[in-house]
């Protein structure tokens, strides 16, 4: 006997999204104004992390519109035990808005469902946690989006023919597989016939690790055209290395990376385009959003609609989710005008 | 404190200039424990000088004192007569000192040239070491001890007597105005104790002072001119050693008569209860075979480095062995197992106390009752009262001088550390008491005791098996001497036909070995 | 002497295979590209293994090398963002001079308030690491906020081998030189071997250990200046959990961890045998979810290796011994 | 024959043992004694401390917070100060840790009971401090050395047993079994409070826990008293293998997440709780009390900090600087103790002493 995975009843899985999730309280109130210093935390994966202070800043910009208190805490370790512990802490300080990317999907529910019990609103950002135990998410870009501007740009890149890899973040980044996985659907389209995805390698977004992995890749693919990176720590790295080898020239990269951190390399011709959302526009959506859930505006179901400052009316999508918009990408053209 | 004799005032001996060392009123304490009180030492150049007294008496300390290595808390040093202070032994050395540790202190991973001259190695251009010069230097200076052992092997795994001839070359090989030897010959055979003797006597000859520390009395009357007595960190006396007896020395030094130093009594051996056959370590000792009865007291006798104690651990489960076997009472011990041959009911007393024998910094209690930690224990626990009571039995029985027997018994004087050696391994009350070299760096007192508590032991019907280099002791305790050479049995000796010379022939092996 | 090398011959050996049997499987494993990668890739592990070593073998350890490095690869790059017209000299030895500082902390706490190294350090390792977050908070330095030169600087060849290279040799050869034929270098050894001896034989154990924390940190500094050149990004999370990897260096490379013996030269190849494990990795195309796991076995693997050999090398000395039967 | 009137006499010369430890017990082990209640004392300061000034600190769910959070830290800190003691380390333990909830994951997702899953996690955690025995034991290699390999190791088999997974959905009955409370407390604390006082008996009353001091020492000195180091060590190591599985079981049941990374790093967390509480990273000394003592009181701290809005970077720092005072601390009193002890000495009257020869007591500072 014993309890095992198959087992019915309602003691198995928690994690199935469609039967638990259940938009909490009564109805919205689309014209509710949005309570007075309301107090909403940013937990990101990790503090000091340049994309999430970024992030921290539209936050904290968005927070300030509305009065709101704003803070911003986390672990310096971005491990998911570690942020359970924080949440722990704002449950105690009984925050109203708790604004989390999740290093962990799974791992944090017990203790954001917590919070909630406590009364505070959950909004995750960049990274989702299982859908039912945060009331939105707010997703920077759909992850097709994201999937399909990097394909187009590597296809533009080398000219729609030859091999191309991809260099990803950790093994179990749980983004970044996602847009792989969707990346490999969206080259089985027929415009991208002469595409050849030879590789998929992770460097750990170490610098090290990264550098080796694109040495690895050059060495074991003597005819690869172009890296995609769809991380910031990688695409630097890669254009880095490439930038500094004999490379330079025949390989390229592209993927997803601030424009702060490329400048450098789109200026010196190692690298030519690359996407990115703007990290700053998706914490204040992230802000707005958890002002609106708090305010009873919305509550979470799809359809709703609510207005999110300088971005104006955004509506919730299926499965509770925002999307911000689709992604920008940046060249030699239009990467000074950005400084993120 | 009254003493037989009455004091003899530091009354300079036959040497009339200034002595080149002297101590006046030292004092020193360690917590509470005065080492010493108020001593004077004066040391002549051109004179050896012993400086005796039981263990504890604080000669060592003296002797760090000199080295650099302690400061004195009160009182001074005299350096050609005028007061000096050594911050460490790097100043002690520049003023002309070199010192032999009573225990070896070798680095283990360098090699025995570089222990030798560590900090002065020779060096040419760029400052650079020159090895083939230091390789050289040290192989003169092992030539004048008669010895030969390989520079350039590190100094890890290198017997104890091989340890202390490395020091004492490293000593002269410093050229010192003074040398200070802490009981240099504790650890070394007849033949290498010659050798040291006539450098030291040569260095004296051409004017440097010798202090010698030594609990072997000939070997005082020996070398020395001159003997300075302590007790109890006390200055005693100070003599010309033609002034005196052995008997007026020992008397001095312990406060009191001493009688019999061997005291074995005639016991009647009983059943064989150890039995070692074709015991075999390749390259160290081979097909080793013998037997001791209860009662018997069987000694290994065989010059330094023969193999003797191998043979011993081996026995006791320390150290592996390729072939051959033990027995206990008719049951083999498995290899490799001290706690079953433990259980079988043989203790081992090591040679080298502070590696092997004991844990400087745990206390007396702990030390003295780690054999019996599960006898004492009750449904598996163990309290640290009942732990005290034990250890006090036998630390009290042998007299051991601590503060409390809570202290760590690092605390102790050498010879007071090997009693608590000896008391953690009789406490264990064995059947078979191997003991290698039992009275090593103990004084006269002590080991009188220690020969009596092992005459005492085997009448009660313990066998005992002794390792031991000084041919007295052997002589006086034994009723069987069983010679090593090269890791080999070679002879058998009863004790009605022991002698000196029946012993050292053998033990050089029949075509006398290259040394 | 010539025995003890035996010891660096082993991890040597264990390298040539390593590289052999790469390069069988994927023949541009040894083109000069990839050499250079490798070389590049080694340097700056190979200046924090050298001072490592130096540290190890006084019988201490620095756990906080990598956080040192990351303090100070931040520093040049906020320097280098100040004052861009600085010359590469000056802003090495400007690192230097601020790793030596952290050393000194480090140094100062083992020697003067005697206490272990390992718990020093693995303090120091937080707090310096938390004195980066506090300085660099959410910044990063970018490649474009660095002068062109010192970014060429970190991939520039002399001789068609990075100058990176250069470096880690020289500190490599010097550090090695002093070690193996300076008394104050023998000195080391001995602190290392038997500390209490060492008070016995008047060596200046504080000072000497305190040098070895000293130039460990300046190193640690150097390494910080080279990475600052070679990454080009830098946040406050540079060199996070590198110690391990040097420690492991060292020790791969025959450094007793309890002191008293190895060489840098062992150390560096150590380094090297590290670095080129990644890189055949990633060339041999190892799934990615084993690389660590071979690593790990690898580094085991070496040390059970350089055990093997070294007990083969003690009995051939027990037999040729003087006094050997 | 023999006539031993020299041991009936009493022996002036020998100082009568007390009967009770005297005022000079080793003073460096009374030291060291102290600061174990010097750790107790602190953590209760950072607790009245916190309590009084840092809001929602003092209450019921947040003790429970803290003590949820300290449970796997304190379980591998057991056997690792016993390790520590024996003059060894384990540095594998989080990935042993990480090896065993992945493993967790793994079994989960084949369809096994979670009741055979749970013991066969221990079972794996020994096998993992079998092979860190072996390498430490027969083949005689550091034990620093092989646990940093290992520490790659299991955290790369890690990766491999479940790849870039993630499982959560373990049933609620078990998960909330780890993350229960009954009033305040979690249920989880009772093993680790269970544990804890098997392992106080085991380290400081039973004759192994003697022994372990002994090797810790001096390691030789112990196999010559008949210890049998080697096996000793190698049953640590099995021991903190499976204290690792446990504390994997009970960390994948708390989250409700088996993943390859979980619990990346935390073995630097529980040496420094096991330096904090006092014991050698030498070897040799240390005590139970304390390490637990230091296990709450990193909790505490960084969780009093956390309620009070500190940033991590303070937090890291503080933790760097409390490891770095654990040991400055207790060295720096030890000394200010002697050196007043022998300026008491040196001012006891002593009869024929010309002043001149006096020493200034602190002039001895600089040696040794
Ligand atoms: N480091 C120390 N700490 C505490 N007490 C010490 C220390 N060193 C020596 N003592 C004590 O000082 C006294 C004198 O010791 P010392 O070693 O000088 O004796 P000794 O005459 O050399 O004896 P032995 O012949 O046994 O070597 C002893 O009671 C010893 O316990
Ligand atoms: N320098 C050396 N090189 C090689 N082997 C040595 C050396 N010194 C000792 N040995 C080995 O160790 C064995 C025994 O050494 P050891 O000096 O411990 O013997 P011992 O008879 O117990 O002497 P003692 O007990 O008097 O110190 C020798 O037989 C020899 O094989
Ligand atoms: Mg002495
Ligand atoms: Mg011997």
């Amino acid at each position: 006997g014993g309890t095992t995975r198959d087992d019915d009843g309602d003691d198995d899985a928690q994690v199935d999204g469609e039967t638990t999730e259940e938009p909490t309280g009564d109805a919205a109130d689309p014209g509710a104004e949005v309570p007075e210093g309301l107090s909403v935390t940013f937990l990101p994966k990790q503090i000091n992390n340049p994309y999430f202070d970024i992030a921290a800043a539209g936050g904290d910009a968005a927070v300030g519109e509305f009065a709101g208190e704003f803070n911003q805490v986390g672990p310096s370790d971005a491990t998911a035990s570690s942020q359970v512990s924080y949440i722990n802490t704002l449950t105690q300080q009984g925050v109203d808005v708790i604004v989390t990317s999740a290093n962990d999907p799974n791992a944090i529910c017990p203790a954001l469902e917590e919070a909630r019990d406590g009364g505070a609103k959950i909004v995750t950002y960049d990274s989702d946690t299982d859908a039912s135990c945060r009331d939105v998410f707010v997703n920077q870009a759909s992850p097709e989006g994201i999937a399909q501007v990097q394909i187009e740009m590597v296809a533009d890149l080398i000219g729609g023919e030859g091999e191309i890899a991809i260099l990803s973040a950790t093994a179990n980044a749980t983004n970044q597989n996602a847009w792989i996985a969707l990346m490999e659907e969206e080259l089985q389209k027929p415009e991208y016939e002469g595409i050849e995805l030879v590789a998929t390698v992770y460097g750990d977004d170490d610098d090290q690790k990264s550098f080796q992995e694109t040495q690895g890749l050059l060495q074991s693919h003597p005819d690869l055209k172009a890296i995609i990176a769809p991380t910031t720590v990688g695409i630097a790295a890669a254009a880095r290395y490439i930038d500094g080898s004999d490379y330079k020239g025949q390989v390229h990269v592209t993927g997803l990376g601030t424009p702060n951190q490329m400048r450098e390399f789109v200026h010196n011709g190692t690298v030519e385009q690359f996407a990115l959302w703007n990290p700053e526009e998706l914490g204040y959506l992230a802000a707005w959003t958890g002002a609106a859930l708090a305010a009873g505006q919305i509550t979470g179901a799809p359809g709703e609609t609510f207005s999110a400052g300088d971005l104006g009316e955004y509506e919730i999508g299926e499965g509770s989710v925002v999307l911000l918009g689709p992604p920008t990408v940046f060249d030699s053209n239009n990467i000074d005008d950005f400084d993120f | 404190m009254t003493h037989p004799e009455g004091t003899t005032a530091a009354s300079p001996g036959t040497p009339t200039e200034a002595p080149v060392v002297a101590m006046r009123d030292v004092s020193k304490h360690f917590g509470a424990v005065a080492a010493l009180r108020n001593a004077q030492l004066d040391l002549y150049a051109g004179e050896a000088h012993a400086l005796v007294g039981e263990n504890g008496a604080g000669k060592s300390t003296i002797v760090k004192i000199l080295a650099g290595v302690h400061q004195p808390d009160t009182g001074s040093v005299l350096l050609d007569g005028s007061p000096v202070r050594f911050d460490g032994a790097a100043d002690a050395q520049a003023a002309g000192i070199a010192v032999i540790y009573q225990e070896p202190t070798l680095f283990p991973d360098l090699s025995v040239a570089e222990n030798i001259f560590m900090g002065r190695q020779p060096v040419r251009g760029w400052r650079r070491i020159d090895r083939g010069a230091m390789r050289r230097q040290a192989n003169e200076l092992f030539g004048r001890l008669g010895v030969r052992i390989n520079p350039d092997r590190p100094a890890r795994g290198l017997s104890i007597a091989d340890q202390q001839i490395v020091e004492i070359a490293k000593a002269i090989s410093l050229d010192a105005r003074v040398l200070v030897m802490d009981e240099p010959t504790a650890a070394l055979s007849g033949h290498e104790v010659d050798r040291l003797f006539a450098v030291a006597r040569s260095l004296r000859d051409s004017g440097a002072a010798v202090l010698f520390i030594s609990h072997r009395l000939d070997e005082v009357f020996t070398l020395c001119q001159r003997v300075t007595v302590m007790r109890d960190g006390q200055f005693v006396s100070s003599d010309p050693v033609s002034d005196l007896s052995v008997d007026q020395l020992v008397r001095r030094m312990v406060g009191r008569e001493i009688s019999a130093l061997f005291p074995k009594n005639e016991a009647e051996a009983g059943d064989t209860v150890l039995e070692v056959s074709g015991l075999t370590q390749a390259g160290v000792f081979a097909d080793v075979t013998f037997e001791v009865k209860a009662g018997e007291i069987v000694a290994l006798a065989g010059l330094v480095g023969a193999g003797r104690s191998e043979i011993v651990r081996a026995a006791f489960g320390v150290d592996h062995y390729d072939s051959g076997e033990v027995r206990v009472g008719g049951t083999t011990l498995p290899k490799g197992d001290p706690g079953s041959a433990m259980a079988a009911g043989i203790a081992l007393v090591p040679e080298d106390r502070r590696q092997q024998g004991l844990v400087m910094e745990l206390s007396i209690t702990r030390n003295a009752t780690v054999t019996r930690r599960r006898e004492l224990s009750r449904w598996g626990l163990l309290t640290a009262g009942r732990e005290r009571t034990a250890a006090r039995e036998w630390t009290d029985r042998l007299k051991v001088k601590a503060a409390s027997i809570d202290n760590p018994v690092s605390t102790l004087s050498g010879g007071n550390q090997q009693k608590v050696v000896l008391a953690k391994w009789l406490a264990t009350r064995p059947r078979v008491l191997i003991v290698d070299e039992p009275t090593r760096g103990i004084d006269i007192g002590t080991k009188a005791e220690v020969h009596r508590l092992l005459s005492e032991l085997a009448n009660d019907g313990v066998a005992v098996l002794m390792v031991s280099s000084e041919l007295p002791e052997v002589l006086g305790m034994a009723d069987r001497i069983l010679v090593v050479h090269e890791g080999r049995l070679v002879a058998n000796v009863p004790r009605a036909e022991a002698t000196e010379e029946s012993i050292m022939y053998a033990a050089t092996g029949e075509a006398g070995r290259p040394v | 002497m010539a025995l003890m090398r035996f010891r660096e011959l082993g991890i040597l050996l264990a390298l040539v295979l390593l590289v052999a049997a790469t390069t069988i499987s994927n023949p541009r494993f040894l083109s000069t590209q990839s050499v250079r990668d490798l070389l590049l890739g080694a340097a700056i592990l190979v200046i924090l293994a050298v001072g490592q070593s130096l540290v190890i073998i006084t019988r201490n350890v620095d756990l906080s090398v990598g956080s040192i490095l990351g303090l100070t690869a931040f520093g040049t790059g906020a320097l280098l963002v100040a004052q861009p017209n600085l010359p590469i000299v000056v802003v090495i030895l400007v690192g230097m001079a601020f790793g030596a500082v952290l050393g000194t902390v480090n140094g100062g706490l083992v020697t003067l308030a005697r206490v272990p190294a390992l718990v020093v350090t693995l303090g120091t390792l937080y707090a310096f690491r938390g004195f980066d977050y506090a300085w660099a908070g959410g910044r990063q330095i970018n490649a474009a906020d660095m002068p062109r030169p010192f970014l060429d600087f970190g991939t520039q060849r002399i001789l068609g081998i990075p100058i990176l290279a250069f470096i880690a040799l020289a500190v490599v050869l010097i550090v090695g030189w002093c070690l193996g034929n300076l008394r104050s270098g023998r000195e080391f050894y001995a602190i290392g071997s038997d500390p209490a001896a060492a008070v016995l034989y008047g060596i200046p154990s504080g000072r000497r250990i305190m040098v070895a924390f000293v130039v460990n940190g300046a190193l640690a500094g150097l390494a910080g200046v080279l990475y600052a050149a070679r990454f080009g990004t830098l946040d406050a999370t540079a060199g996070s959990g590198m110690e391990l990897q040097v420690v492991a260096a060292a020790v791969v490379g025959g450094v007793a961890i309890f002191g008293g013996s190895g060489t840098v030269y062992g150390a560096a190849i150590g380094a090297v045998l590290l670095t080129t494990i990644g890189s055949s990795l990633a060339v041999l195309r190892v799934s990615p979810f084993w690389q660590q796991a071979v690593v790990g076995m690898l580094i085991v693997g070496a040390i059970a290796l350089d055990r093997l050999l070294s007990a083969r090398v003690a009995r051939r000395l027990q037999g040729s011994g003087p006094r050997g039967a | 024959m023999v006539r031993d009137t020299a041991f009936e006499r009493p022996d002036v010369s020998a100082v009568a043992l007390p009967d009770r430890p005297g005022p000079e017990r080793g003073g460096l082990r009374s030291a060291l004694a102290r600061w174990e209640t010097a750790v107790l004392a602190v953590l209760a300061l950072t607790v009245v401390v916190a309590g009084v000034f840092v809001d929602g600190f003092a209450t019921q769910r947040n003790a429970g917070f803290l003590l949820l959070d300290v449970i796997a830290i304190g379980l591998l800190a057991l056997p690792l100060t016993l390790i520590i003691i024996t003059g060894e380390i384990d540095l594998s333990i989080a990935s042993m840790l990480g090896l065993c909830s992945a493993t967790m994951g793994w079994l989960w997702l084949e369809g096994l009971p979670i009741e055979t899953i749970i013991p066969l996690c221990i079972a794996l955690g020994a096998v993992l401090g079998v092979i860190n025995g072996l390498f430490v034991t027969v083949l005689g290699l550091p034990s620093l050395a092989v646990t940093i390999g290992t520490l790659a190791l299991y955290r790369g088999l890690a990766f491999v047993v479940l790849g870039n997974q993630a499982v959560a959905d373990f049933p609620r009955s078990f998960t909330s079994l780890a993350t229960g409370k009954i009033g305040w407390i979690p249920y989880s604390v009772l093993p680790l409070v269970f544990l804890a006082v098997v392992f106080a008996i085991l380290l400081h009353f039973t004759p192994f826990g003697r022994s372990l001091y002994v090797i810790g020492y001096n390691r030789e000195a112990a196999a010559f008293s008949g210890i049998p180091v080697l096996r000793t060590k190698f049953l640590l190591f099995v021991a903190s293998g499976a204290m690792a599985g446990f504390a994997g079981v009970f960390w994948t049941l708390r989250f409700a997440s088996a993943r390859g990374d979980n619990a990346t790093g935390l073995e630097l967390a529980v040496v420094a709780a096991v330096l904090l509480g006092g014991v050698s990273i030498f070897g040799g000394k240390g005590a139970l009390h304390g390490v637990l003592a230091g296990v709450l009181l990193m909790g505490a701290l960084r969780n009093a900090l956390q309620l009070a809005n500190v940033s991590a970077d303070v937090l890291s720092m503080v933790t760097g600087l409390l490891l770095i005072a654990s040991v400055v601390i207790p060295n720096i009193a030890l000394r200010i103790r002697e050196a007043s002890r022998r300026r008491a000495l040196a001012t006891v009257p002593r009869t024929d002493k010309s002043p001149a020869s006096w020493q200034p007591p602190g002039a001895e500072d600089r040696k040794d």
